[in-house]
């Protein structure tokens, strides 16, 4: 017996990261028509900022790139960046919803990323989009704009056109997935971590970036404060997480994460001594405490159970001090570092937007209620494998919602 | 001893996920680099024979430089690294006949890595500035 | 040893285990010459030496002949170990094929700087310990001297190669048809002396995981290339790298082909963009 | 031969202040394998897009060489715009790889420029195409093992409306989950969480149940696989397009650990659950011991489930004997994410004990023939103590099954080291080396069975997603962007069969063939993957990637530094 005809159905995929681009692709293989909404400049998501990624130890570029490129010239995928869903409103077992697009000062049609805007620039605000956008485009970041518009007269493609409006579609839907992933919430009111009390104390995100091969130190290992090269480096587990005055969640990803770049840490300079204080730590995945093993294994990551009282630098830039009680010895610790790295303040991205009339229903901890169709870091915490399995089965789910 | 300065020649053969892509990089990064390179895109750094390496060397080219992903990073399910093997094996040869297995570069990055990238190409000119010359070896008017 | 060569040779074929034995036969006013013997009576004229590998002779009868023709073949070490790699190559049909294994003399391992001058399937005569190659003035003369020299050394070796393909031919692994070497796209044609990167690294890089150090290449070479030198050292390094040594063990593919393992060497880490350089000693 | 168009882009002068464009102009229209040179603007743009592929479409070009910017910025929609037009485009990195590195050497870079013109020329000229394959997809699929994994693809195939055949070797489906009381996080029972499942697959006539079935061999690839099943019933060929292996794994028997077996009420997870199924459970102080054969030298791994799975039943044990009290020794507690975190709470809340220790300090069982207790080394307080206890149940991991091998190898997908199917990358998770076969449940990794379940379902879309296609050609069985470069094909009247491309193909996709007395190399054009290793170890060539074989190769080189005038 043939499969019998399927009915074509539209579905709107909010965010646009791994989670977003996996459901939005299965659905768009077979057959269904997808509107992929994102806020940001490009499709990518979280993964796209990260410079290396577990267990792989590999940049996650070819396949990630793989996918965007795909999403964007699937003939069934409408990709909505820089937009945002306005309002949603549910009828007859369908959506409306209104997708509100901003457009970019510059036209990333008419780009052609010749720099010249960059160069131009008084206030040095015309950067990339990232690092390998497809095709690579340049973007203004309004906030700064000094809104001189040097900038429009030196671009040779006239791509740059200040006070373009915002623009408004309506389309119908028969289901929506939400993959709007994570956020970094500000780690300030947990007073005790000292972040943004000095700039050597950094979330695991912005030492990502920080260390980055293409970014600014071409991926030495430096200290933000005084790029100097540190002596040593701690990651501090659970920091927000855990924790029931902020997050009370297990974030899922930031043991692998941390212990990914104290080892990238270890192979660029085995110099750093690298300390990881940690809760439990939780590697359940494919090889993931082997990866960790790799540490117990002697070369050169520490790893130490307990967790931070107290965060301070020392008076006169002299490094970061961290109390603790080291679990394995009951003693209390005031260990010095030269940088401190926080993991595990991320939070589902819907709960901080605003807007309610266009989201689904939360629980308390801020992730989707299993009444609605989600994937990614929104429904759970959940790293790359994790959440593309989960869009797949979004995927379907949201295919077959009506029929079962 | 003579030596190939101001003639270097090398030869690149850059895997398009990394490869090109670091060197994609590199270029809007707008980093200065020797004009001594010629660039052969492949789809994967197994693809390099060899017999092209050799053939390169036999076409006067001062160094060869084979650029893929890391190990483990392939997209082609870790057919880089066969690849790795068989040139490893091949710069041992080099070495036996004074061609010298330092004048094959096998490169293993990612395709973030654009700095590191017009490092290596840029250290790897330098070094083929002092190689001994290869002329005894090759045909009048290479 | 001649005597139990025969013995066993003529048992083989007494006993119907094959159809033929390969082997040299002193023939019409004392030529010797590869031949099959096909009945007991005629292994009488079979002899050992000189040394002629047989393997790629073995490996033509073999593909002539029906599906349910099989052959026994005199070997030496070396002669055993190519037809090992002939039956990884798929050139020859392991059940189809047998051995009567003699182990060579003293001497005639000194002379083929042989490290393993026995067959391990040992049917006559007692093996002697093989010769270290690396030890031997011969090897040493070539690999000794930095780089500059070395191309000159080698430069003036090979500038004397006439082209004859004897090297190849004269390999009992070689059996590629078409070869590389005859193609221009590889190896400029009408040219002499051969191009000299392209021909010999090619012929050489070929054989890397396959040679057996048989030295055939180079008793072939009319003007006295010393080739088996080019193959030593890469031979060492598999056997360093891999514990691997061409023609023992016919199960065992070749690493540079199989092996998929985490790193790419025991004991070497990835090279990567930042370090490929600093690591050249 | 025809004679290639030549465009070259200035993109502003970004490209022609450095390169001397007229001279390349000048160069090229003398080369005559060149048939026009162009110099625009800025091919990107609109206009010159558009006048250029009128130009391709009006004059009939068939070959179009493009020297503008990178593979990776607009170039190549410029180039797909062409390829539109039926003409063989290559482009020439003119921008990034060329003008914008070799700024302060513009000889230099007008000679690179020129020499990277010449060697894709010669790629143009000789490329030749791969001779495509166009398969029809069978529309049918086959799931192997009905625990949940299996049952959640199977049903979610069938509601697509694909012909499902679900293969087991027991005789009802459901699997593990048969056997647990209760799962966690829920506290639903287990055959209930898989309760419509398991009626949709006698119910829907979409889905076959084969119980006691197991595979005897599977021939062909995606889209195409012969199967043969061996059951009760006999043997039943099927044909179908795609696989989903599901085959789940075995929870270890901790033979000869903590007194198993030789003490009395030492028990596994699985038997504490059969305990429960029973209702013979009594005791007034349960132990849990994590990590019992897991996360040690021989399996490094952790098995997922054994953290959530003790606190549930930690709890149970506390509900169902009141007064009774429950430890959890532990060395790291598994309870990543929202759900677990508050499982773990919420059993922190309701009294369960956690002590945690060291791998090198691991409990000891007291008693001979019953348990009594167990001193444990408690790495937090630094202090041993004794447990008097009635009752330990050791938390064993799950390992591969036996059979997952040689499944494996039918299939030709790997396995890891422990013997878990693998899948291709982490960012495709349920997809394998060999196309058309996915993976989904413990049999892939261990998961608890929301995952197993959730991964049932990826599978299944993604399968159904490539039988929705119906037909495929084997140069779309790829996922780089713009196409696969082509397939290797093996030249049968060179090839020796020495078998170097078989032994190296990360695919699988190279066969050798036997006729009379030698074997020829032949080439799974579905599955190869382009990645022409194969290529690279041919010791004659009788292997070529025609896209870009040894003439295109040999030509390249010979050209990368021939002199410009």
């Amino acid at each position: 017996m043939q499969p019998t005809e399927k009915k074509k159905r539209t579905i709107l995929v909010v965010g646009g990261g791994v989670a977003g681009m996996s459901a939005a692709f299965d659905l768009a293989d077979s057959g269904h028509r997808v509107h992929l909404v994102e806020s940001g400049h490009d499709l990518g998501g979280q993964v796209a900022k990260l410079d290396k990624f577990y267990p792989t130890d590999h940049c996650a570029f070819c396949p990630l790139w793989t996918e965007i490129r795909r999403c964007k010239e699937h003939s069934c995928i409408s990709v909505h960046t820089n937009s945002r869903v306005e309002t949603l409103e549910k009828s007859n077992g369908s959506y409306r919803a209104v997708i509100t697009k901003s457009t970019p000062v510059i036209d990333p049609d008419l780009c052609i990323y010749c720099g010249r805007c960059e160069s131009a620039c008084p206030k040095g605000v015309a950067r990339p989009i990232w690092e390998h956008a497809y095709p690579p485009v340049y973007l203004i970041d309004g906030d700064r704009c000094g809104d001189c518009r040097t900038c429009a007269d030196v671009c040779p493609t006239k791509a740059i056109g200040f006070d373009r409006e915002e623009l408004q579609a309506e389309v119908a839907v028969d289901e929506v997935i939400w993959s709007a992933g994570f956020t970094e919430v500000s780690l300030a009111p947990l007073k005790e971590y000292g972040w943004g009390t000095h700039p050597d104390i950094l979330t695991s995100l912005e030492f990502e970036s920080w260390k980055a091969e293409s970014g600014e130190n071409k991926g030495a290992i430096l200290r933000r404060s005084n790029k100097a090269i540190p002596r040593s480096i701690a990651f501090i587990q659970c920091a927000g997480a855990r924790d029931l005055r902020l997050l009370p969640q297990c974030s899922a990803v930031c043991c692998m994460h941390a212990l990914k770049q104290a080892q990238w840490v270890k192979r660029r300079n085995p110099d750093i001594h690298c300390v990881i204080l940690y809760t439990d730590l939780r590697t359940v995945g494919r090889d993931y405490y082997e990866y960790a093993l790799r540490d117990f294994g002697g070369n050169g990551v520490r790893l130490v159970r307990g967790r931070p009282s107290l965060i301070y630098p020392l008076p006169g830039g002299d490094g970061i001090a961290v109390k603790f009680e080291d679990t394995a010895t009951q003693k209390r610790e005031i260990w010095k570092f030269d940088m401190v790295v926080l993991n595990g303040n991320l939070k589902p991205t819907l709960s901080s937007l605003p807007g309610d009339n266009a989201r689904p229903e939360l629980d308390a901890e801020g992730f989707v209620n299993r009444t609605a169709t989600s994937c990614g870091f929104v429904m759970e915490p959940a790293d790359v494998t994790e959440s593309a399995i989960q869009a797949s089965s979004a995927a379907l789910r949201s295919i077959l919602a009506d029929k079962s | 001893m003579s030596v190939d300065r101001g003639n270097v020649k090398i030869l690149v053969f850059a895997c398009r996920w990394c490869g090109l892509i670091g060197a994609d990089g590199a270029g809007r990064k707008r980093i200065e680099l020797p004009a001594s390179y010629r660039v052969i895109p492949v789809d994967c750094a197994g693809y390099v024979e060899p017999d092209a390496v050799i053939r390169a060397f036999a076409s006067g080219a001062t160094g060869v430089a084979v650029l893929g992903c890391h190990v483990g990073g392939c997209r082609f399910n870790d057919a880089n690294h066969p690849a790795l093997k068989r040139l490893e094996l091949l710069k041992t040869l080099l070495d036996t006949t004074g061609i010298g297995g330092n004048r094959l570069l096998l490169g293993f990055g990612t395709a973030h890595e654009s700095h590191q990238y017009a490092d290596m190409i840029l250290e790897f000119h330098r070094a083929m500035e002092s190689m001994p010359s290869m002329a005894s070896w090759l045909p009048q008017g290479q | 040893m001649l005597e139990q060569v025969k013995q066993k040779a003529r048992e083989i074929l007494e006993q119907k285990q094959a159809e033929g034995v390969l082997g040299l036969k002193k023939g019409l006013w004392d030529v010797i010459h590869p031949h099959v013997f096909s009945t007991p009576s005629e292994i009488d004229a079979l002899v050992l030496e000189p040394k002629w590998l047989l393997a790629k002779m073995a490996r033509a009868l073999l593909r002539e002949q029906p599906q349910n023709w099989r052959l026994a073949v005199v070997v030496r070490g070396c002669d055993e170990r190519a037809l090992v790699e002939l039956v990884k190559r798929n050139q020859i049909d392991r059940e189809r094929l047998l051995t009567v294994g003699y182990a060579c003399e003293a001497n005639q391992a000194k002379t083929c700087l042989c490290s393993r001058p026995y067959p391990q399937k040992l049917d006559a005569g007692s093996a002697v310990e093989g010769v270290d190659p690396f030890a031997d003035e011969r090897v040493k003369a070539y690999l000794e001297g930095d780089a500059g020299e070395r191309i000159e050394r080698w430069a003036a070796q090979l500038k004397r190669c006439i082209k004859c393909y004897g090297c190849r031919n004269s390999c009992p692994i070689c059996v590629c048809v078409p070869c590389k070497l005859e193609d221009d796209v590889w190896v400029e044609r009408g040219v002499i002396p051969a191009e000299m990167v392209s021909f010999h690294h090619i012929r050489a890089f070929h054989l890397s995981d396959t040679c057996v150090a048989c030295g055939a290449c180079q008793e072939a070479c009319p003007v006295g290339i010393p080739l088996m030198t080019l193959q030593l050292s890469m031979r060492a390094a598999l056997k360093k790298d891999y514990n691997y040594e061409a023609g023992l063990d016919a199960n065992r593919k070749s690493p540079v082909l199989f092996d998929f393992v985490k790193e790419p060497r025991p004991g070497q880490d990835v090279p990567d963009w930042v370090n490929s350089m600093g690591e050249k000693k | 031969m025809s004679k290639i168009s030549l465009f070259l882009c200035n993109c502003f002068g970004e490209i022609g202040r450095v390169i001397d464009l007229e001279f390349i102009r000048k160069k090229f229209e003398a080369d005559p394998d060149v048939d026009s040179v162009t110099i625009v603007d800025s091919l990107c743009m609109p206009d010159d897009a558009a006048k250029a592929q009128v130009l391709t479409r009006e004059r009939r070009i068939g070959k179009v060489l493009i020297g503008a910017c990178s593979p990776y910025g607009k170039m190549e929609f410029v180039r797909l715009g062409l390829a539109k037009e039926g003409a063989a485009v290559r482009a020439v990195d003119l921008r990034e790889g060329c003008a914008w590195i070799h700024g302060k050497d513009p000889e230099g870079a007008t000679r690179k420029a020129a020499n990277q013109i010449d060697m894709e020329l010669a790629l143009l000229q000789n490329r030749k195409d791969s001779k495509d394959l166009t398969l029809r997809v069978q529309q049918e699929v086959l799931v192997i093992g009905a625990g949940p994994a299996g049952l959640s693809a199977a049903c979610g195939l069938a509601r697509l409306g694909f012909r499902t055949h679900l293969v087991d070797r027991g005789s009802a489906p459901g699997g593990l989950l048969n056997v647990v009381k209760k799962v966690y996080p829920t506290d639903e029972p287990g055959p209930g969480k898989i309760k419509n499942l398991v009626d949709e697959t006698g119910e829907n006539p979409l889905i076959r149940f084969y119980g006691k079935t197991k595979i005897s061999s599977v021939k062909g690839y995606a889209g195409d696989f012969k199967v043969k099943l061996t059951g009760p019933e006999g043997n039943t060929a099927l044909r179908v397009g795609a696989v989903v292996l599901a085959t789940g794994a075995r929870i270890l028997f901790p033979q000869g650990l903590y007194g198993y077996g030789k003490i009395k009420n030492v028990i596994t997870q699985m038997e504490i659950e059969r305990r429960f199924a029973t209702g013979a459970l009594n005791c007034k102080t349960a132990v849990f011991i994590q990590c019992v054969g897991a996360r040690n030298a021989e399996r490094p791994y952790c098995s997922t489930i054994c953290c959530p799975l003790s606190l549930k039943n930690a709890m149970r044990v506390m509900d169902e004997n009141p007064g009774a009290r429950a430890y959890v020794l532990h060395r790291d507690i598994m309870t990543p994410g929202s759900v677990l975190e508050a499982y773990y709470r919420k059993a922190m809340q309701r009294g369960v004990q956690f002590i945690r220790f060291d791998a090198e300090r691991p409990p000891e069982v007291r008693g001979q023939e019953q348990v009594s207790g167990v001193e444990v080394f408690d790495s937090i307080s630094g202090v041993s103590r004794v447990i008097d206890s009635d009752l330990l149940v050791l938390s064993t991991p799950f390992v591969a099954d036996p059979e997952s091998a040689a499944i494996a190898r039918m299939f030709e997908i790997p396995v890891d080291k422990y013997g878990f199917y693998e899948e291709v990358y982490p960012i495709h998770p349920v997809e394998t080396r060999n196309d058309g076969i996915f993976i989904c449940g413990t049999s892939r990794w261990p998961v608890s069975s929301d995952q197993a379940i959730a991964q049932g379902e990826a599978a299944a879309i993604k399968a159904a997603s490539f039988l929705g296609k119906e037909t495929v050609s084997a140069l779309a069985m790829s996922r780089v962007p713009g196409g696969k470069l082509g397939h290797a094909a093996a030249d049968a009247a060179a090839c020796t069969g020495c078998g170097n491309c078989v032994a190296v193909c990360p695919y699988k996709a190279c066969r050798l063939q036997r006729t009379g007395n030698r074997s020829v190399s032949r080439v799974i054009k579905v599955r190869c993957k382009a990645c022409g290793n194969c290529v690279a170890v041919c010791p004659n060539g009788a292997m070529q990637m025609p896209e870009q074989n040894y003439r295109v190769t040999g030509e390249m080189i010979r050209r990368a530094f021939r002199e410009v005038r």
